[in-house]
């Protein structure tokens, strides 16, 4: 396993981690992957690898974190990107909407080693939405009369029922763009937007991983799809 | 009886005369993505792919794969002229919303009251639900194309017994056999392939069939 | 008072006005008010007049359609857009987060002409994506312990109260886009954005006023603001 | 006493040192929005307009305006590089999701307990909330900025009696006369305007003002 690097000084302080600043947001991987410890919920955008945020992910199965909550839609495939974290067993909990893809998280969930919550992909969606938009949770009618209702308070609005789903919130979020600048401000590209946007507004502490960084003021104001206030530090992407 | 592929395409071929001009469609993994191969070239049909975009096309060339346009079972695609990206947010507004006029998916149990069981078998097989418990309940009309039966044993019953995706929200099921309409007095024959006779079609349901007068042959 | 222009039969019949199909989307502004009738809920994208949709606007205050229930954040000036739908006594009911820059609206309500139900600007936005978003409604912590909670379902989760509002849709949507596609996609620009994309969700007919119309393709379909099966028809703005 | 808009600018000016380099601040219309002329180039303040971006800058120069580049009153206004328009949904996720850092507005009334009051006086004016609501609801920092008194009438009192904007959000009152922060005990007066003595302020405030042992001089 890599050697972990110690954070320099030049960071912000853990303290103010939830605070966005206009400082500079440039970040290493390393110092990306020292931010995310043992114990963390973390989110982490792509929808069956298209795409993870590879480097970071990388880092983290190299740096061994455990006991991670894992938000995402999928668990990938088992070589690739998210897949890595379920098969090196770094993931204590998951919250996914299909993890058919990868037989290792099914294998791990019956043998009691992962505890699996599968949410609609609706749904999850919109928890981490509400979570970032100060929402109290949503109300839908996906789920009704089956067991994902289990437990969960129903409320009838005009005569009929909807699920109280509640708000979704991470530690981390860990995203991926194709475009951002130096704000933070980002731009996806084509089917890898997915669940990025939720999240970026979801997590105490928010990294994208750039595909390409570029000057503030590149971008067009309305091509922005994240605003940078969402975004704490950036990691410049490589390829896998 | 007809082969494994025969039997696939005859089903996304019957499938595909469900789509009328300008319908915004989600096809299911498998047997239902079938169905693009047989719209007519007179009608356009808006494929909605869960993941985040709207005008899917064909599979792409060998070789012009974009890794950034793959489709909701994660396999390469394209993108129509006039097609748009969105987030997942977006998508299941549009999902959710009533904002998708048929979706085609698969089934491992359907039942004569509409409930639909397509996403786990406990202690078996559990790999999510995905996108498919809110597009049955969000599109207007819910087609399931699948096989009539499992290894010959029924999965068109008179009450599902896995664990539902959704209640009482398929409105056709389309197989081999036959066309079946879910409508308040139960399940109605509506169309037959000629290879099979009526008595043929009831012995592989489990839900008791209602045969109309105007009961026609299937037109795939 | 313009003579109204019987829609020519080329026109989607009345039946099918809430399926979006492939057909030519563009009309006339004459074709998009005869499907604008008295008694109907109309909601109208715009903040302050920047900008509500000027030209159908104008040719409904022609019209002099009555009896509206006009669903927006605000109701202009008295001379600019929405604002003269209200100067002209065609409103009936109003639902805005605020009236304060057309007097005419504060007196027409004081005077008991005109029904006002004033909600939050960020309920007004979400209630709206509520309704097109097929969710029961939404669950927020604005306004509770004030006069907006009245006769309003409060619901705690996890310790918090919340406000239930109901979802809000209307018969008819008039939105503005700057570029729109002639499918209907629509790219809108800058601080117009507003209110446009949650209400294209939300109505039984959808026209947008485009400040340009493109052929199909010419927008990059990571630029498209609005997707265009949620718009039935197409009109081409104006100045005012 | 000073002239009405040196008070204004004074009590702007004061408020300008409440933001931090970084903040998200939504400036209300009228008063609040000198604060930011008043805001130290060594510090970056993005501003939030709650009509639809980030970033907002200064006012443009005559003959520059753009008529789809307007602040939340209706005004023509300019963006700074950066900036990033979105529609309304999202900038509401923005303001109710705490993502604001400081939201500045004026009062009508406002109370010990941080009960504000600024969005109708039944039968007379009623402007509507606006964005008002969201911003005091989601803003972790909520500072009511205007006059301490109107036409000799309180406006700090012990409990609001107008209709409410919010319950208990409000956490510092910043006026020409000084600056107070509502705190569990009640409303602190924490800095004091040199041209007045403590008594001059709690006979401007039905609210009782707690007077801290380090009570400050104002810093405007």
């Amino acid at each position: 396993m890599k050697e972990v690097v110690i954070v320099s000084a030049v960071r912000t302080p853990i303290g103010s981690f939830g605070e966005v600043s206009n400082l500079n947001k440039l970040i290493s991987v390393d110092d990306a992957v020292n931010m995310i410890n043992d114990g963390m919920s973390i989110m982490v955008g792509g929808f069956l690898g298209c795409k993870n945020p590879f480097k970071i992910v990388n880092a983290l199965v190299e740096k061994g974190v455990k006991n991670i909550t894992l938000i995402a839609n999928d668990t990938s495939f088992p070589e690739v990107g998210i897949g890595k974290l379920i098969v090196n067993k770094q993931v204590k909990k998951l919250i996914a909407s299909h993890i058919g893809t990868n037989k290792e998280t099914g294998n791990q969930m019956n043998a009691g080693e992962l505890d699996v919550e599968l949410v609609p992909q609706g749904t999850l969606a919109e928890r981490i939405r509400a979570a970032g938009a100060g929402l109290g949770g949503i109300l839908t009618p996906t789920g009704i009369g089956t067991i994902v209702a289990d437990g969960k308070k129903t409320i009838e609005v005009d005569g009929k029922e909807y699920l109280l789903e509640k708000p979704l919130r991470a530690d981390v979020a860990i995203i991926v763009g194709a475009k951002v600048d130096k704000k933070g401000n980002i731009r996806y590209s084509k089917a890898t937007r997915n669940f990025n946007p939720m999240m970026a507004t979801a997590a105490d502490i928010v990294i994208v991983e750039a595909d390409e960084i570029v000057e503030v003021g590149e971008l067009d104001p309305d091509d922005i799809m994240t605003p940078g206030i969402f975004v704490n530090y950036i990691v410049l992407g490589g390829n896998e | 009886m007809m082969d494994k592929n025969l039997v696939k395409n005859y089903i996304a071929k019957r499938v595909a005369k469900e789509l009328k001009d300008g319908n915004v469609v989600n096809l299911g993994i498998g047997l239902p993505t079938l169905v693009s191969n047989f719209i007519p070239d007179d009608i356009e049909i808006i494929l909605q792919s869960e993941n985040g975009f709207l005008g899917m096309g064909p599979a792409p060339k060998e070789g012009e794969e974009d890794p950034y346009v793959v489709n909701a079972g994660g396999q390469y695609t394209t993108v129509n002229p006039g097609g748009v990206f969105f987030d997942s947010a977006d998508s299941f507004v549009i999902i959710r919303g009533g904002h998708v006029d048929v979706t085609v998916l698969g089934a491992l149990e359907v039942d004569e009251r509409g409930n639909l069981a397509n996403w786990m078998v406990p202690g078996k097989m559990v790999p999510g639900m995905g996108g498919a418990m809110d597009l049955v309940t969000g599109a207007k009309k819910v087609i399931v194309a699948m096989n009539h039966t499992a290894k010959g044993n029924h999965k068109i019953l008179k009450e599902c017994k896995l664990p539902l995706t959704a209640v009482n929200v398929v409105n056709f099921i389309i197989t081999e056999m036959g066309v079946m309409e879910v409508t308040a007095s139960g399940l109605v024959l509506r169309e037959i392939n000629p290879e099979y006779s009526i008595e043929d079609v009831q012995i592989a349901t489990e839900a008791t069939l209602i045969i109309p007068e105007d009961l026609k042959e299937i037109q795939a």
